[in-house]
């Protein structure tokens, strides 16, 4: 490949060894641990869902049994396994033994052979694997028969009525508007829950809750709309936060098409504790890996709070250090939603040129990645006609760089989740941005040592810098010191560190193996 | 832990949808959302900002929320402006007359004027008064046509004649008096003033003065024009945005037959 | 030759500013023309266009102007429309309290602390309740500051302490006391459903209960916080938008001033 | 220089001396005849101004007095001066005595030795060019003073209250928000009044008449604003129309920096006569030549009776024709602001590509003119929210291109003349396009085959076929034929040939002579 923008691809390939290096270090780290949403999924692969008497989650209910046992150490599946052959119960059944009669579980586990057990819950496991593969073929089937134009990226936007009901009817009308992916927002802070709430909800604050109920509505009413335009609408959701593959599983078995993935954004953003959502993260991607699914990173966020000109490399190291350890976790590159975003000061001169040549470097750099690409939301402002304007070149270097999932900015970004109307005008913005320009990318040709060369050379440079310190530092130590996002997390502050612990003796999760990199 | 990070309390109005009373729409039935930007003759400021939130009152909003304000000169600010009205509308009694026509294809229409009438309508229309606009007269009358729509010149029943602009109503009333017009095309896009009901009330004027107002189907049209308006003023019919020949060739075909029904 | 082409009729208002019923200004004082965008739950068409003007009408519009409608969703129809309107609004009489300090320079404003106080002002700051958003805050704490102003941190005078986001009333009271905070500086971002409200009533609960609230200046900001609601709310002050670090010092270290005037 | 978009240079000089084979035909026509306005200009010229008892301006009187009599192909000039040598009277007292008293100037002409005539009315012409001069002087001393970055075109916006003194409002709102040029609308159909009224007006329907005193007012007003922004702030009218010479010895008296100066408007948009408007062209272009007025021309206008697409030829044909008549007329390339349009259906795929192709196309076969670039006006509706894109994509297309002067679109143009705030949001609009892509021009090249090349080559291609044609037929046919705009205007139809008589054996006008490709 032509780099457009002078790429030194040799440069390229050294970035991404360094960041190879650096996830390394997390894997190693990552994959002696396991936390109780990571065993709450096991436990809801396994079949075990709803709620008890003062509605918690029976995954819950059952990994809180565990861990106040002092014996989550040796994971779900052990105890899960030894009850179904001492009890002969399902799973489900087990659970809600648990929660009703104060079941105690650990005592009746004597089996420790591994074969024995995997033996006694492979019906179960075979269950899930099927149902989350027959999700993955109904995508396929939709899509080749109604087909796509890939030259475009995804028009992609978000609801947030909050109520459920109120956010198909936005989701439907969106579609028909021409969004191809609907994301529901969540409500404020669910990523601090550790349990995923039960059922359809109808009350949420900016943002409706993510139930397995209602990502099962949704899908329900996209497949329907779907139906109604010949066009596939994806759904996407957020896993991250504390419940990240517990959302991911629940995802994979409803069907969902994208997910927000990623163990960083919660550390900076939501003050998770790094190892927690590290490890979680390992699971929930090789969940969203054989499902299917895109994952989404949050790396536009770090130009919320740091500056986009000078943090610029920073959400490239963030990038590449992501796609590794998705790599690490069996997700094909095909389903790197890695994230980026055009937040820059729009007053600033020549601005749009710098943003045209991170983008494209972006492309290049993960050429086969439907990126997933942000729009303006830090310098928007109440004034909505100007901001319009903001989210037509957003709009223009999508479709000019060939970006994969582009997430429609709204005029009102600054005043409110969007209504019906100004999801219709930002819809309407980029249909027509994305046609009347269609083809610029193939028309146009970057100057030699310009401006948007330059920049793209200097972007790739200062990520190098960063990477190579990082490879000495380490992830830890550098989100300790506020390299991403200007924000410093300390490696034991945070949320949810206390559901973190070693693997044990006896510990399984034939699920890795079943998923990982497999379809 | 299950304790909810959030209160959850309901949004305290009624959520179903009620045609008797509809309210704007954001995101929630009923919750009554409005965009509103305006200039004010005052300079920026927070008392700028309040004296747009007290007139947004007025206006009948309930959480008058100013998100945007800037002062364009001195002594003038401009505000963008986000409120919930508290007005309703009885959409279920609404009625608005309508051309009743139905629209036939050209050549449906053709056949239905050689069937019924037996004989080409005589077509004369024209941008009248000082208005110059004549895309609008031309989309419906000329050969080529608009929007895929062939025009009146195309019609084999249809004589059609398209005087052009700034045609003065007595031009051009003697035209058509001269070409035995069976309907008339009346095009008005300028609407400043409205000098565009002045002069369309001046055109039934001249012709009630002469005796032809029920000799010939008169009809206008323009971006600004509704049928109701031109009722209101005394034709047969008018046409927004959005209509193409056969409209108006459906329209004067079916009224012709109805007033000569045997 | 003279006679016009057109009438020249006057528009037919007082086209003369008074402050006492200041109307919305279009391109001629006293036209009342306004802009507004909204969705109703009714289907396209004429009748909806009627729903619209007649909702215009309500809210006190003359010549009500429906210049765009598009369905977005069966059932629902999105309008832009134009109106006169006739509301006034008494800007003569509109009194809206506002911050009293005067802004200095961090360097100024640290040679009056040093010279008036004589020791460092202890500052503690926090994102408190649910909201996560840390922007605010930063942009008045932290060493770099924000649109070329520098942040509490890099005051001479000022000791800051800048606790982060999502932090709890409580926790947030008890590290003041732990501090010896002689002001606190609340940031809220969040505004939906009035969440920022209900948290900041809660903080000057929680101050009273304890009886720390005359004990400490208490200041709130946001994008969506104005002086005035901070007040009702119990606060010495609030700061919306394009507020900086001198501003808030400025009135930080006046008030204490103004308190401790012996 | 090298074409950026792969002109064949060698082609457009065909063009051009097609094009001037069009415009001698038309300019020996015009050099034989004169008409009322150009002799009402004669008498501005000589210092003739006012209205009589009925409001009639005295050049009217003086010019309509020697129509009934039958020799006004002598011209007022013969008269003048023979009037002045025969009473001593200045020019203006002539004229009033004509008015009050019913003096008849036609009896006392004895005199006819050019050299003494001439020699009466010398000082009154010096007086007058000597005003003009030093208009031309101050704004260039302006200019000077402030300097200009003129790598962006000038912001370029109408105001159109109707009435002078809420128009000044408006201008200097408009500079202040960042407005280069302010043109005043004329008030509907005045181009068709064969007058030109006096004195402040406060009352047009869509615009504010032109007069002598509503120029002086608004240069006033942007020469203070001006000195308040350190900016030299440019004033813009309309002497397209039956008045067209009229009104540019008007602005060229009062300071005016910018006039509409086009027969082909007239005739194919206001049915003005064809030999009647390209006759009195030629004398007003000689007046904007000289006093360094940019002239306008209209073939923007032909896309909004024509397709965009297909039409887009015409436009230029006309254009290079309009640039030899100017050359005639002594105006320098530097002062012919040739006009085109961003008129295409904003639903075209790939339309931004085609509009890109025939801006920069314009720019390369005009290199030293400023060019005057419309905005989109067909295909605005009433959806302002879209509008301001399609707005937003013009000025793109502007900055890359190097436009001279952009006259901005408004969001409303579907919906009423501007109101303040739509000024206001549209200069918004282009100041952060101009900044933010500031360098784009300089960046970007174009594809070898695109495209965009093919459609410059198409559209010049196209121009020359039409001009090749019009070479046989003249312009008078094909302006019968209506090639330009799909209008079709019979050489003796439309309004104003009356006006019209070749020139009588007496006849002077030596203004052509002091004005024509001077300075
Ligand atoms: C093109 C245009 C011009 C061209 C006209 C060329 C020509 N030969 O027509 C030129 C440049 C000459 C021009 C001049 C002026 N214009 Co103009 N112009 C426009 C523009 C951009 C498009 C209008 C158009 O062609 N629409 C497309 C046609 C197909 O739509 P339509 O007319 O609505 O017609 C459809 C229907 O309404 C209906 N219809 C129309 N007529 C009829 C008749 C019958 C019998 C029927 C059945 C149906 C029918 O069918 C048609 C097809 O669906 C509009 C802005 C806009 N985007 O709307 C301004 C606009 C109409 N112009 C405007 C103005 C003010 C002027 C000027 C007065 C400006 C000036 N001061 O110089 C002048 C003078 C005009 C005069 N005396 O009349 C204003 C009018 C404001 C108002 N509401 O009063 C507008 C809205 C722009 C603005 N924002 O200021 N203009
Ligand atoms: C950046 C951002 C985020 C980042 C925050 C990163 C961070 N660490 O802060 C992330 C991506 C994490 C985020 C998340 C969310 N956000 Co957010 N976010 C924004 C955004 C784009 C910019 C806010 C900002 O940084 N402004 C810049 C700063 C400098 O301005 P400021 O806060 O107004 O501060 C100034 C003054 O107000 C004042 N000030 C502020 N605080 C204080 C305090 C004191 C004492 C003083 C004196 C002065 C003062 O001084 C500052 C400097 O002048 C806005 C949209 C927008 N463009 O405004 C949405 C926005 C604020 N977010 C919104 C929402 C809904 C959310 C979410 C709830 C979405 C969701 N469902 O997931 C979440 C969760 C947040 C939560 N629980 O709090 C809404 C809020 C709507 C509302 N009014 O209630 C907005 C308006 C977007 C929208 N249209 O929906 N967001
Ligand atoms: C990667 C990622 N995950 C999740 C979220 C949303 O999470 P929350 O529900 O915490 O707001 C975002 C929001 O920007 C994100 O970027
Ligand atoms: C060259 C030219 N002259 C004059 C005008 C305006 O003339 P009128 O006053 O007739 O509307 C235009 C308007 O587009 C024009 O393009």
């Amino acid at each position: 490949m032509q780099s457009k923008v002078g790429l030194d691809f040799e440069k390229v390939r050294l970035a991404k060894s360094l960041a190879e290096k650096v996830a390394i270090e997390v894997q190693a780290f990552v994959e002696r641990y396991t936390t109780v949403a990571t065993e709450r999924t096991i436990a809801r692969a396994l079949g075990i869902d709803g709620v008890d008497e003062s509605n918690v989650p029976l995954p819950n209910v059952l990994v809180d049994s565990l861990k106040e046992k002092g014996v989550l150490s040796q994971g779900v599946m052990f105890y899960i396994a030894n009850a179904m052959i001492s009890t002969g119960l399902s799973p489900q059944q087990i659970a809600e033994k648990i929660a009703n009669e104060g079941f105690d579980i650990t005592k009746e586990a004597k089996v420790t052979d591994p074969v024995k057990l995997q033996a006694a819950v492979q019906p179960v496991i075979d269950a899930t694997i099927e149902r989350i593969r027959n999700h993955r073929l109904r995508r396929e089937k939709y899509v080749a028969e109604y087909g796509e134009d890939r030259a475009r990226p995804y028009i992609y936007v978000i609801v947030a009525t909050g109520n459920i009901y109120e956010d198909v009817v936005q989701a439907q009308a969106a579609a028909r508007q021409g969004a191809d992916i609907i994301a529901v927002i969540r409500t404020t802070g669910q990523s601090l829950l550790d349990y995923v709430p039960y059922g359809a909800t109808t009350e949420g604050f900016g943002g409706t809750f993510a139930t397995q109920e209602n990502f099962r509505i949704m899908r329900k009413a996209l497949d329907e709309v779907g139906e109604e335009l010949h066009r596939y609408i994806r759904l996407c959701n957020y896993c991250s936060g504390l419940c990240m593959p517990e959302i991911a599983i629940m995802g994979a078995l409803e069907g969902l098409d994208v997910m927000l993935n990623d163990a960083l954004y919660g550390i900076l953003f939501r003050d998770i504790n790094m190892q927690r959502t590290l490890i979680d993260q390992y699971f929930s991607r090789i969940i969203n890996g054989f499902a299917g699914v895109i994952i989404n990173t949050g790396e536009d966020n770090y130009l919320t709070t740091a500056d986009a000109i000078e943090a610029a490399h920073t959400v490239l190291a963030s990038d590449l250090i992501n796609e590794q350890l998705a790599l690490f976790a069996g997700l094909p590159e095909e389903q790197m939603g890695l994230g980026h975003a055009f937040e820059m000061d729009p007053m600033h001169k020549n601005g749009f040129l710098l943003e045209l040549a991170q983008a494209q470097m972006t492309r290049e750099i993960f050429p086969n990645a439907p990126l997933k690409y942000m729009p303006p939301t830090k310098f928007m402002t109440g004034n909505i006609f100007r901001g319009h304007i903001q989210d037509a070149l957003f709009n223009i270097v999508g479709i000019w760089t060939h970006q994969g999932l582009q997430l429609l900015g709204m005029p009102t970004e600054a005043i409110h989740t969007p209504f019906m109307s100004d999801r219709f005008l930002s819809i309407e913005n980029a249909n027509y941005i994305f046609n009347n320009l269609h083809d610029i990318g193939e028309e146009v040709e970057f100057k030699e040592g310009g401006i948007i060369r330059s920049r793209a050379k200097e972007v790739l440079d200062n990520a190098i810098n960063l990477l190579q310190e990082m490879t000495s530092e380490g992830l830890f130590n550098t989100l300790e010191q506020g390299k991403f996002g200007d924000v410093k997390r300390p490696k034991n502050g945070g949320k949810g560190l206390d559901g973190v612990t070693e693997k044990g003796a006896n510990y399984m999760n034939p699920f890795i193996e079943l998923m990982k990199g497999r379809k | 832990m299950s304790e909810g990070l959030y209160s959850m309390e309901a949004k305290n109005y009624d959520k179903t949808l009620d045609l008797k009373k509809v309210k704007p729409y954001g995101d929630t039935m009923n919750d009554g959302k409005v965009q509103l930007s305006f200039t004010l003759p005052v300079p920026a400021g927070p008392e700028a900002i309040e004296a747009a939130k007290q007139l947004l009152k007025k206006m009948g909003f309930e959480n008058p929320l100013v998100v945007f304000s800037q002062e364009l000169t001195p002594g003038f600010t401009f505000f963008n402006c986000y409120g919930s009205s508290t007005m309703t509308v009885n959409y279920a009694d609404i009625y608005v007359p309508k051309v009743e026509s139905k629209t036939m294809s050209m050549e449906a229409c053709d056949d239905f004027i050689q069937e019924k009438i037996g004989r080409p309508l005589v077509v004369v229309g024209a941008s009248t008064g000082t208005d110059a606009h004549t895309v609008g007269i031309d989309a419906i009358m000329n050969m080529k046509g608009y929007a895929g729509h062939y025009g009146l010149e195309r019609y084999r029943m249809i004589e059609a004649y398209n005087l052009g602009s700034q045609v003065p109503n007595e031009e051009f009333l003697a035209k058509a008096i001269e070409l035995k017009a069976d309907a008339l095309l009346v095009s008005q896009t300028v609407t400043q003033k409205d000098v565009h009901i002045q002069n369309l009330t001046n055109l039934i004027e001249l012709m009630d003065a002469e005796g032809l107002r029920d000799k010939m189907i008169v009809v206008c049209g323009g971006a600004r024009i509704s049928h109701e308006l031109a009722k209101e003023l005394g034709y047969d019919a008018g046409f927004g945005t959005n209509t193409y020949a056969d409209d108006v060739a459906s329209f004067i075909a079916e009224e012709f037959v109805k007033r000569h029904n045997k």
